[in-house]
């Protein structure tokens, strides 16, 4: 038995992840991720008319994407006012998910995507993803393929996959990931912290393996609940099933 | 909450059937919806609760953090109240700091919390003057199908029944943290919301979205386990005084049952 | 001779009012209430075209209301930018109007209604409701009756009528209330604070008589000024009149 | 103050008129609107006054509260100028944060009363770099028929006039309230606005709205009472340097008449 | 030689000024200028569209115009959102440049003035003015003639010419000018500070003379810009060519 | 940066070239367009630098203050950058605070600073948890010609770079100025920023507006002179692993360029 951390895990070990569809009920798509302490919740609306309409595009759909911490999903109290950091994820997790899309076949509306943290414990922007992608499903919006994420990152030295609260907190780098299953593309790429070019090889194979792992779990949500589509359906998939 | 989704005839229907005494999804006058509380969902927040009215979906987080008292009670703790409408919750809820309705909400459960004096605010006091502990009470709307009030009432004095304090002595002004178990804070009250809604002149209780929507008035009583009237919001439409007599004579009963669920 | 409060008010006894109409130039309609201290000026515009237009309706006209403070009209000076009570207000003062409106008689149209509160001594909702209806019949719009608005509240274990600041402040329960005159319904009824249900009932019968009360006074305001519309006419009703 | 209501053939007529040295209104060409002023309507405040020129009408109230000095005047008291073109003073004002117009109309109200040097800020301080007393002066327009400078100007002395403070004393950095009766501030200058209007070649005071939207360019002055010029602005348009010369003539006479309305 | 400023100058002298046109690349018109150590640069934007669209006029174009200060132009850093100081010179440089258009030949459309303060040292106002100026003619927009702008004070008792900074905040009065070439009429009049009549009167001169140098400036840089159009041409003035 | 203003045939010929290795302006892939840096433009800044990059401009600014360290860094300076993308700078850009695209140049750049560790933020400290010096670092784009990433990340390390403060001393948690010359910072590291776009499956540099607007996809690779990785941001589109791997060897090549372009 190798390098242990902090949690048991080994390096290359993701967290226990349980994902659920269709959890909202007047949403036109929703999905809950769980992943180690975090938890994120998703809706989709759309594709709907665009207010204001000025933003509307002849060409195909635009995506408005809101990635948001609820105010007790973290150790301090968090202001509910977007922060500067939100505002940015927004952004990211609208684009890691906007190559999965065929927006042009409905010119001139909006897809709405709201992503909430209901609880921080590391890799929040990547479980959004994960979970956008699974809504977008639910809201029986074609797809080119899902979308998988998780980070890779450097803490104590060691390169490692999908850093829970604690190692991300101290971490010296954090390397978000996704991954778009068909195509295998990276559609989310982002490095904070400090990595030598062996490092980040290392590190962006760990979380492209992770994304897959989690793209079987998303794969698995998907059919449970096309096959049995009763609310609240919920796939455990413990330490055991993300290897 | 502005934008008019429901079709005329189900409005119809609703104002009918309410006439004779019946409900569109087939409740009785004074029947709930079926609900549903979970608690400590969120271990990040010194307390939690997740409560479901039929669809509708209310998450609360209660956060107790240090700060300055209020200049007019000095020797007090605290309380926050704060609603998100969050946009995943419904089509009609959109980004951007509270509007009128999420104030209305917050305001409406805080004076129900306070009124009541289920938390003893004295006992949160610190420094007087200088720093107490300010309870944040936030709810979270994450799926919007009718009566936030009742919903997000019962949500937060959930929270608050599940909220811990860690140990400590307040000595000098300063908190100390003390080693041991977490213990919950005393609750002196439990004040429940009862929204009631008045339609082809019955009346009846926790109106779904498309009742809401087409209901003639709407009224929130807020009582303790005392029977006690701590709050009172009409919202739009109009009553008789007898209606609000008779709404506070619903409000008695039904409020035994809300009480019982969060046991 | 029963018990007697702080300014020498009998406990079912108004304060002072005086009602003055069609006060301003520029507005449609307008209206000045004053009560003991309190002192509110109200304005009305319209029915005029929305702005946005998307806000307009076409089954009726909407209702906009502001409920607003003067920063000097506080003990403490008020931040002028609306707090979360006078939003709350706002709403709560337009749907005290509401059903006293025939909103379908001007599509896609808008009432503005704008109150002031120059001076805050306690009951400012319930003054500006007042004040409100006596704006809305300046500025010709059709009403199903007058709102007439008091406010009882319980101090030191009394339950009294329309409670001035200090009462106010000290009070164990406020229980505004507005009475629509023609129908003898109740369109705004809020409590704050705590009453067992027989107190209940007692302050209510007790705000609706002063509702009833300043009704008459609403009248006789009315009928002075559409006898001789001479600007900045008052009805003075002291306490006698207003028994 | 953007949306032009006026007829075109009103605004020709204005001009036509002014030419000729005559108003619409049969005013003459130096004569302001009938000016009323009340004091003391506002007891909540330290200081009140509400000025009609004409249909325009302001409420002015001054509040003394403490706060912290300007870091480059730390041994002198603060004033603060905000004025709120409320809603219901015109069918163009909007609720919302204050807007350029209402924000000019504050600062040079703000820089009439400041550099007349009227309050005597030194003794004003508490604590030197901490604790000075501060001077809020909050315009409030009612009815907005043009001129609001003059009318606000006008206003804010009246209610620093009417302004009284509690008797205190300031002792190691902190004010000792005493018992007795509040005595007025201590005035030592009377500023006051006059707005000159140019159209069809002529001069005129005290434009009403309809006159304001008509005519070329308009000028305010603030002049003390030994006719020292403390603020000028040029609203939109242009003036000859003869022009200006001559308006601060006709504010030099002009002036006097205002100040007078102020006894 | 009479008296002499803190930085030499005589009492009636500009500070070293530089102008140069066309600096910027996407603008449909840029200038900039440089006045002592005042450092300010200009862009304009348009006859272009106006969004949203209510605020378009058919009688002409709407003029928008916005003065910004950089947040490390000041000694202490600025924050960066508008001041009511900005807010107020926007209002106040748009109406100095307003009497020297001809806004009835674009109906329906906006230009917008964007004038940034990259570093203040005085008289950032009037610098601004005569940049906004230059920018607008680069932009090809017709003008009635250049607007040139300059501010007189009084400072230690003695009325002086173009105040820089140190003079600026210990000075009696500020008397910001702007002059319209070829009407020689005043389009920026403001006075901040307590002047004498007389002393208005020669800080009113002295600054229309500061206003008509400063024009010739304009008109040399003018010049040299169309005879030899090449980028980032700056016509140089030093202390010699102001007077 | 939403509004495609680039006619189809460019962005079909943009991509035709890269396909056959070329640029629509004639540069190699691995070229940038000219470099220019000016330092020391702003006197009133503590540093200042320009960069061009082509008709790219930025301005950044950097002001050292004191204030309140991060709570979780006590005893370190604090680094605070902020972009604005003023309106003078394109047709695009609008007037107000800062937009997503504003707050992700900020947020870019400073991850490079401040992963590289190139300000020793140990030094910066003056009184452990209550007072520190504040390094603002504010970027100023002027002029929009596409790479607004490379240009500011390299404008705020040269403006670092010109960055001088006053000798000064550390005495009892407060700053003793000194006598003497101002030296310049002490700077550790010195990352820059290459951005890669993906057009036509060919990978190059620098791209300009119109071929920002055209590409596939968008990488932005920090590193510092050791060629260590400080920061990344994929932009709009998706790369394989091979593609990513290529463009930091790519950024390698590149970036000692552009550090030459410091010097």
């Amino acid at each position: 038995m190798g390098y242990r951390r902090i949690d048991g895990r080994a390096p290359d070990e993701l967290r226990p992840i349980k994902m659920a569809l269709g959890v909202l009920d007047k949403a036109d798509g929703s999905a809950y991720v769980e992943q180690g302490g975090t938890k994120v919740l998703v809706a989709v609306y759309g594709p709907r008319e665009v207010h204001p309409r000025h933003l509307a595009s002849p060409e195909g759909s635009i995506i408005r994407c809101r990635y948001h911490m609820a105010p007790f999903s973290t150790q301090e109290r968090k202001n509910p006012a977007p922060s500067r950091r939100e505002i940015e994820l927004s952004k990211v997790i609208r684009q890691a998910l906007t190559p999965a899309m065929f927006l042009e076949l409905y010119p001139r509306t909006t897809i709405d995507i709201f992503a909430e943290v209901l609880q921080a414990d590391g890799g929040t922007r990547c479980a959004c993803v994960t979970a956008c992608s699974l809504a977008l499903a639910d809201a029986g919006i074609p797809l080119k393929g899902l979308v998988a994420s998780c980070a890779a990152g450097k803490y104590q030295d060691q390169i490692m996959l999908d850093l829970n609260d604690v190692e991300d907190k101290g971490c010296q780098a954090d390397l978000p990931v996704a991954w778009l299953s068909t195509t295998g593309e990276i559609t989310l790429l982002q490095l904070n912290g400090l990595l030598t070019e062996d490092e980040f090889r290392e590190a962006l194979s760990l979380a492209l393996k992770g994304c897959r792992q989690i793209y079987e779990i998303q794969r698995e949500t998907l059919m449970n609940y096309y096959m049995a589509p009763a609310k609240e359906l919920v796939s455990e998939v413990g330490q055991e099933g993300s290897k | 909450m502005s934008i008019n989704v429901i079709p005329q005839i189900t409005r119809e229907r609703i104002l009918e059937l309410a006439g004779k005494g019946r409900r569109i999804d087939g409740r009785f006058l004074y029947q709930y919806r079926p609900i549903r509380i979970e608690r400590g969902l969120i271990k990040k927040a010194d307390g939690s609760a997740q409560v479901s009215i039929g669809s509708t979906k209310v998450l609360v987080g209660v956060k107790i953090e240090t700060g300055e008292p209020f200049p007019d009670t000095p020797d007090q703790g605290v309380l926050m109240v704060n609603a998100e409408l969050v946009p995943l919750a419904s089509p009609v809820f959109e980004p951007g700091p509270p509007n009128e309705d999420a104030l209305e909400l917050a305001r409406v459960v805080d004076r129900g919390l306070r009124e009541s004096k289920c938390l003893r605010f004295e006992d949160l006091c610190i420094n007087p003057g200088r720093k107490v502990f300010v309870v944040f009470v936030d709810i979270y709307v994450l799926d919007y199908d009718g009566n936030l009030f009742d919903a997000s009432a019962l949500a937060s004095i959930a929270a608050l029944m599940d909220t811990k304090m860690k140990p400590h002595r307040i000595e000098a002004g300063e908190v100390l943290w003390l080693e041991g178990e977490p213990s919950p804070l005393n609750l002196q009250h439990y004040p429940v919301s009862i929204t009631i809604a008045k339609a082809g002149g019955a009346l009846f209780v926790d109106p779904s979205l498309e009742e809401e929507q087409s209901v003639d008035a709407l009224l929130t009583i807020t009582m303790d386990e005392q029977n006690r009237l701590c709050a009172i919001q009409k919202g739009p439409g109009s009553f008789t005084s007898e209606e609000v007599f008779k709404s506070v004579q619903i409000a008695k009963e039904v409020s035994n049952y809300l009480r019982e669920s969060l046991k």
